[in-house]
């Protein structure tokens, strides 16, 4: 795996983070930071397989993989919430 | 040249990490302030896998995740909408 | 300074950082529900510290396979591991607890709470 | 206005002895102590190939045991009070996605946290990350229904009979080998098998079910209290 490539990997994956957390602390609506929650849930899991290539080691995948089945909990709940349910 | 990224990107998380810290405790809405606690929890998911600390970056992630946004969720919902 | 020593010493502030804006919180905001988010911020600052504490960069995670020579040190993170659990616990008790007082006095303003002024 | 001047001069004095402390501090390079004696002898101690699951099952065990006992005190604080106290409101009914997800997924998340438990010992996981997912499906289950689980006393006795299993398989070791929750009463096999350390995966399946039993029972009593009044 060359340099280049994974700077440009980083790259994108910063940027992509920076762009939903921008959103996340400065979104109009609740409804806005709940799916900038979402979106930066999931370039985040990006990141934690992208740490376990860059280590090398298969069994670090198991932290973005309970991360990817559970974030969706987290954000239905909140929805849940904004939907008048959870009260 | 990993260890020049690392430390970019522990940099970088740190930083978004204590502006959210810092805005969930300004921010006007409480709801607000719950769901930038969840990012704030993420990425110190991120720090601890950064870490070399697999076993902890799994348990955060477990319980910062669902179940600690449904508890201030919960609560929430019970004092009602006064702030 | 090196990318290793500003790797290291990165970590450590954000971890510092987060301990002092939980504790900032807790002494100055009103809400009882900020309150408790405050603290849950502190406690996730204090867990970075502890398991910094046994972080030594260039090591391996602490699970022994062949591929591994050096790794860091396994005691924090067990305790921090516990350490987390229990933390949702009790800001579960805290949540519970300042529902109640809520109701009793009727706000979620801790100024208005007799019990818990200071 | 005074509130945040105070609080301020305490959080900058607090963070200038921190800093102060740490501040003739160098980046290690070495492992010293109780995590070298770990690191070198801990695979051929208990047949672990994890060492941090190692540290917390079977050379701490004992402090385990009693971090769970401080996690049933406080699961069971919440449980007290809202049984008590009941707080009322009524739930709005979930939208059809929200509940056709809440029917099918529950099941998949249990036997993901059940592999997470029970590979404890070879890879991240262990008792409490694999029991807060058990716990977050029974979360997802009740956020797709309407009605209120009626019968939670199975989480109950769930609960003691882990805990019960827990204290055994320490006074087993006290009795065969003279030491309270030793490791090596079960053969410590060959590293990296499935069926190897000791009693680790057992105590890992104990943790797993007390910590998922409890933190589901503090869900159960918030959907109680908010159906009542």
């Amino acid at each position: 795996m060359s340099n280049t490539f994974l700077i440009i990997l980083f790259v994108l994956i910063g940027g992509g983070l920076f762009l939903s957390f921008l959103r996340l602390i400065l979104g109009r609506k609740a409804t806005d930071r709940a799916v900038a929650l979402d979106t930066t849930t999931l370039i985040t899991t990006g990141f934690l397989v992208l740490v376990a290539f860059l280590q090398g080691r298969s069994m670090l995948l198991d932290v973005a993989l309970v991360y990817s089945v559970l974030s969706f909990l987290g954000v239905l709940a909140i929805a849940r919430y904004l939907d008048g349910g959870l009260r | 040249m990993n260890m020049t990224l690392l430390a970019a990107a522990s940099m970088g998380t740190g930083i978004m990490m204590l502006v959210a810290a810092v805005a969930a405790l300004v921010v006007k809405k409480l709801i607000s302030a719950i769901i930038i606690v969840g990012f704030v929890s993420l990425s110190a998911s991120v720090l601890f896998l950064l870490m070399d600390a697999p076993d902890v970056a799994i348990t955060e992630a477990s319980i910062g995740a669902a179940i600690s946004t449904v508890i201030f969720l919960w609560g929430r919902g019970k004092i009602g909408g006064q702030e | 300074m090196t990318a290793e020593t500003m790797f290291y010493w990165s970590l450590a502030a954000t971890a510092l950082g987060l301990v002092v804006i939980g504790i900032w919180g807790v002494l100055t905001r009103k809400n009882i529900l900020r309150i408790a988010l405050a603290f849950t911020l502190a406690d996730t600052g204090v867990n970075l510290i502890l398991v910094w504490s046994g972080f030594l960069p260039n090591r391996a995670a602490p699970i022994i396979d062949s591929s591994v020579t050096t790794v860091v040190d396994p005691l924090p993170q067990a305790l921090v591991l516990t350490s987390i659990v229990i933390g949702v616990a009790v800001a579960a008790l805290f949540v519970v607890v300042g529902v109640l007082a809520s109701r009793k006095s009727g706000s979620a303003d801790v100024r208005r709470m007799k019990e818990l002024r200071w | 206005m005074i509130r945040t001047i105070v609080g301020l001069v305490i959080v900058l004095a607090l963070s200038a002895i921190v800093i102060s402390s740490v501040s003739d501090y160098s980046v290690p390079s070495e492992l010293i102590g109780a995590g070298l004696n770990y690191t070198e002898q801990g695979v051929d101690d208990t047949g672990s190939v994890n060492l941090v699951t190692a540290v917390v099952v079977a050379y701490r065990g004992l402090d385990t045991l009693g971090e769970v006992v401080v996690l049933f005190s406080a699961s069971t604080a919440v449980v007290l009070i809202l049984t008590l106290i009941p707080i009322g409101a009524n739930p709005t009914p979930p939208s059809s996605i929200v509940a056709f997800t809440a029917g099918i997924l529950p099941g998949a998340i249990v036997l993901f946290g059940i592999y997470v438990i029970t590979h404890g010992h070879l890879s991240p996981g262990g008792g409490f990350p694999g029991g807060a997912v058990v716990a977050s499906a029974f979360l997802l289950v009740m956020l797709g229904s309407n009605t209120i689980p009626g019968k939670t006393k199975f989480l109950t006795s769930i609960e003691s009979l882990a805990g019960l299993t827990f204290g055994l398989l320490g006074f087993w070791g006290m009795l065969t080998l003279g030491q309270f929750l030793n490791n090596l009463v079960l053969p410590a096999g060959s590293p990296g098998r499935i069926l190897s350390a000791g009693i680790i995966p057992l105590i890992s399946l104990a943790i797993g079910a007390k910590v998922a039993s409890e933190l589901s029972g503090v869900f159960a009593s918030y959907r109680k209290a908010g159906g009542e009044e």
